[in-house]
């Protein structure tokens, strides 16, 4: 028997393989065509304080092996989600993470706090994304001491495993790593979806009406495995890798560069069981490979010191 | 409704117009639960190119037999367009919400569709029979090789170049014929082209008529998972509803196309 | 007859259709294959002071819709390329820029002086994204007083056209166009490669000799055309959009976002003709829109001001 | 040599072992300039995935088709696989420098292949026979149904498995052959997976006989401008050759395998 778990904090996932925040909704639209059961964890669409809407159509557009996508953090709210799917997500066997939003310090906590009271939520997810209305809506993201505070005010409210999600879109992402776990995170989950933008070049519109978006899938694999090892070499907490994996290989490598858990996105949308088929698949490869941990697999890259400078020529 | 994601063999691929297919496949599962105006979800093969499944409305249903029309507008259709019968293919559904069509408010299904918007009237068309609705069907194209008049009932056709039927609008071609026709408890059923179902909606308002309509949009998940399909609802404040989950298939009173 | 030419300072282009660096050699090895003169420009391999062998195998591997590449910038160097094939390159009639490389602000210096004595360039292109030696090989790219110096540096030595080529592995890439400009460049080049990686999981090693490489192809249309257009809300001088431009209208879509002129990179490895065919259809998409100039379409995305907010909800 | 790119027509695409296919294409432009040793780079489709052209010797020339022969290993050769006659086949070629097989320092030429190596040699044989050499040919594989033992001449078999031929690897066959038999003049024309390579490398050098292999490596361009398909060449300091455009085919007196 091949060990699939592990743990965060107080947490045991039975097995490496989340489904990443806006990919797998509340997980009950999702039931009756997976068994949600099998996975190790599902991270929630992002939850704001109050219900969004979401940006105008279009939200979605193609492009080549990925997607871009403007969604604009439509959720249900923190409440109604509290209300209404959480009480029906606690019943499956596997570690529900919530995923939060905001436009502003003060309203990461407050979300968090709500769920603090609620029960049933394992683990906290935190979407820094996110435009910071006090900075005329600069990205918390991409400023590490907004990323460091908000990880820093949110760890006091809460002894749950506290996960915060960077995004690509920075010079040196190590840099966030490294402050994140200073300011006491239990994890950090790699990446979010990389700016991007498409254009139609009959009417002369953006094809998203926010003008640019987030891409992601399996375009964007070979960034985020970069992202993932350039952490791996800063950080001693767990890292969650994200990004353009579809199938078990993809996971596998992200899990050699550094990653202890992977997260399955985008490519739910084009198979929802694709994160059963690597909780199943990460198994055979472990038999054939004579592993008997999966967790023996992480950080092992092979890599020729010598010539492996990051930011060599190319 | 029981959602199935299978990989169900093709039993046939025809050319019907000018690239424009019918296919066919095997799929009992879905074929079972399928109601007109639902769609099915097709990943045209394995490759990440073109990535997401792409939205089909369910033609016909003949047994275990699922059918889908298409014409060749990009990389996913022309490849539909290769599948031969024996090949697998990757079917998710079916999915959506289908049209209302046995309500006893109305006792006329007027069926308006524009191009390749025909697809879920042949099957639409089976139920109405069964409810023993009154059909007419009004049906417009571009030209006549881009029409697909097949398995409908009471057929009038427009053309935008006037190579069949009547030149002009398929709309414009029902405008006249209730100018000119007494049509007892009408209700529409439309598909097409956004700007075709505003015109439509516009007139079934002015006609003080009920109308439902199946939406296109582009999709990414197809499931209410991504939130990347919305179209706004009618009231005061923007809010919006999503095209796969609670569509395609809308009252034309609700939404704002 | 649509006019298709546009002006860098004193040098005319025929058209808005070069090729890149790295992506096409010295010219030499593709004149039988295709009409060089037909192009608006090349861009050389980038040439460094002393020949480069480049890093040792495997230096390329493909990834979904793109292709890592880790060359370590392998060329003749400066002193070969001068005496070997720009005489020959000269013959063409096309514009000729020398695309530049190096480990110090000097040697750039030193680099743009050697083809400055020569004949037959016409413009320099220079590549920022090179390990900065004196800091440790930190990228000159990554940090923006760093590009500055080195444009106001090689500014002083030449009045021929000087475009910066900007690395997107930055968090604001505007910020490094501003500084272009206003240390005297007269256009910039968006974007270099994406930096990204890709794993052996059967050896456990990275399928690149040097771990990590860059990122290019189709795949990274979409963060290319982001970067050109966040450029493009702040510069006044001209912008070359490069990246995953493979067709006629993934051409156009970088002019529409406000690129003046475009190269084509990796597509010519797949079809070393594809500058050539957006040349003309560049050309025959005008006639259809008639348009009599192409230039007119640069800069023209109709957009929503009012929801286009680039780092904004996704 | 002229190198051409263009879309040709797929003559015949066969399958001759396990998951084995020899493509034909028409192609007199290639066709008239190719020698033994030389590859053609393929589209295999429009798509994107994959992006870049695969290299593929040239298996045979017969009139005015060319011939490749692979076995499917991924998604470009997956998709090759299923050409049909009459589509159309994007080929860049030939490209590379070709076998030196005309000089007179030699009288026997010694092919040794492992796997689908075999793939230059039957083009090869074609011009040794011409040039009135001795042939010996030495084939390997895991097992029978990867062999490909067509048009070879005076050939030796080896399997890993012993289901045809000698049991072992092809280049212990050729050692034990040269231990009992006296080669005339001989020189060693190599082709396979590199680690074959290096030992006929190795064999080659103890025997001073000469050796020239034909080397695999990834390729973005096949043309000389990518940079990315070095080998190392012998010598003091460290230098690369680029295999597409001075190779495939090199010397192994010359090379770091
Ligand atoms: C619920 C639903 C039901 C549909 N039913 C049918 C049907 O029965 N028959 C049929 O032929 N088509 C139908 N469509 C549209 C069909 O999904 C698209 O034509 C198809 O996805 C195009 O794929 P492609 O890869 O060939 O083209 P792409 O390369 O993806 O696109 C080619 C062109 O078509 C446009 N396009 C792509 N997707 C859509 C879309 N979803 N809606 C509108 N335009 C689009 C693109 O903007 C582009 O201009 C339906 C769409 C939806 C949402
Ligand atoms: C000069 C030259 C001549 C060749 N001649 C032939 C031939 O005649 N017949 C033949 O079957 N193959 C030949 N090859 C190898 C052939 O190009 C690859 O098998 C092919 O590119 C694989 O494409 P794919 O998309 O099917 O596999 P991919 O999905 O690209 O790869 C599948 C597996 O094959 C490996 N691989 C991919 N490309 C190569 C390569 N170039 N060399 C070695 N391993 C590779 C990958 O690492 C991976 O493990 C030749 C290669 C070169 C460089
Ligand atoms: C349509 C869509 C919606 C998303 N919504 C969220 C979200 O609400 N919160 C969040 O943290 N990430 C969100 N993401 C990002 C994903 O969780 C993931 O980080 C990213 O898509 C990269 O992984 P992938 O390539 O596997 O999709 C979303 C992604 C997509 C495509
Ligand atoms: C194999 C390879 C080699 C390259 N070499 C150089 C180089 O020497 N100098 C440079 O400035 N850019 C170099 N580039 C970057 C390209 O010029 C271009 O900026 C990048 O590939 C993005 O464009 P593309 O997606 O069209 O290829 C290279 C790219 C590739 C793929
Ligand atoms: S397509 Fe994903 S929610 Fe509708
Ligand atoms: S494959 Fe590009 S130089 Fe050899």
């Amino acid at each position: 028997m091949v060990k699939t778990s592990f743990r965060l904090g107080e947490v045991k996932f039975k097995n490496r393989v989340l489904v990443a925040s806006g990919t797998f909704g509340y997980g009950d639209d999702l039931k009756d065509l997976i068994d949600i059961n099998k996975l190790g964890g599902i991270v929630t669409k992002s939850l704001s304080l109050k219900r969004r809407g979401g940006n105008p159509p279009p939200r979605i557009v193609e492009t080549p092996c990925g997607m871009l996508n403007s969604i604009g953090l439509a959720n249900i709210g923190v409440q109604e989600f509290i209300l209404k799917k959480l009480p029906y997500l606690r019943t499956f066997e596997t570690v529900i993470v919530a995923n939060i939003a905001a436009s502003s310090v003060e309203e990461y906590c407050e979300v968090l706090s709500m769920l603090e009271s609620a029960e049933g939520v394992d683990a906290y997810e935190i979407n820094v994304s996110c435009p910071n209305v006090k900075e005329g809506g600069l990205s918390f993201g991409a400023s590490c001491s907004m990323t460091g505070k908000i990880t820093m005010e949110l760890r006091r409210l809460t002894k749950k495993p506290l996960i915060v999600k960077l995004t690509p879109n920075v010079t040196h992402i190590s840099e966030f790593a490294r402050v994140v776990e200073d300011s006491g995170a239990d994890a950090i989950s790699v990446i979010n979806t990389v700016v991007g933008m498409s254009v139609d070049v009959r009417t002369r519109k953006p094809k998203l009406s926010t003008v640019s978006g987030g891409l992601s899938g399996a375009a964007i694999k070979p960034i985020a495995l970069a992202k993932v090892y350039e952490c791996a070499q800063v950080v001693g907490i767990p890292i969650i890798g994200i990004g353009g994996i579809m199938t078990t290989e993809d996971a596998l490598e992200f899990l050699i560069v550094g990653a202890t858990a992977i997260q399955v996105g985008t490519a739910n949308y084009i198979d929802p069981s694709t994160g059963v088929k690597i909780v199943e698949g990460m198994r055979k490869f472990c038999d054939q490979e004579n592993i008997d941990d999966v967790g023996t697999l992480v950080g092992t890259l092979e890599s020729n010191k010598e010539i492996s400078v990051i930011h060599s020529w190319l | 409704m029981t959602t199935v994601q299978n990989i169900f063999p093709v039993v046939g691929n025809q050319e019907v117009g000018a690239e424009i297919f019918i296919l066919r496949f095997h799929a009992p599962a879905i074929a079972r639960s399928s109601l007109p105006g639902h769609f099915v979800n097709i990943k045209v093969d394995r490759s990440y190119y073109p990535l997401l499944r792409r939205p089909f409305s369910i033609y016909d249903v003949e047994g275990d037999d699922v059918e889908v029309v298409f014409n060749i507008v990009g990389r996913g259709t022309e490849i539909l367009a290769s599948k031969r019968p024996g090949e697998g293919l990757d079917v998710l559904g079916p999915l959506g919400r289908p049209y209302q069509f046995s309500d006893v408010q109305y006792s006329t299904a007027v069926i308006v569709a524009g191009g390749l918007g025909v697809a879920p009237f042949p099957f639409l068309t089976r139920f109405l029979k069964k409810e023993e609705k009154q059909i007419i069907t009004f049906l417009g194209a571009q030209t006549e090789k881009m029409l697909v008049p097949k398995r409908l009932a009471n057929v009038h056709l427009a053309t935008d170049d006037g190579s069949a039927g009547c030149q002009g609008t398929v709309v414009d071609l029902v405008e006249r014929y209730f100018e000119t026709t007494c049509v007892e408890g009408p209700k529409f059923f439309g598909c097409g082209p956004n700007e075709m179902l505003r015109a439509l909606s516009q007139r079934a308002e002015n006609l003080n008529v009920p109308c439902e309509v199946s939406l296109e949009c582009v999709m990414a998940c197809g499931l209410g998972i991504c939130q990347g399909c919305p179209v706004e609802l009618r009231g005061g404040s923007v809010r919006y509803s999503l095209v796969c989950k609670e569509g395609p298939v809308y009252d034309t009173s609700a939404i704002v196309i």
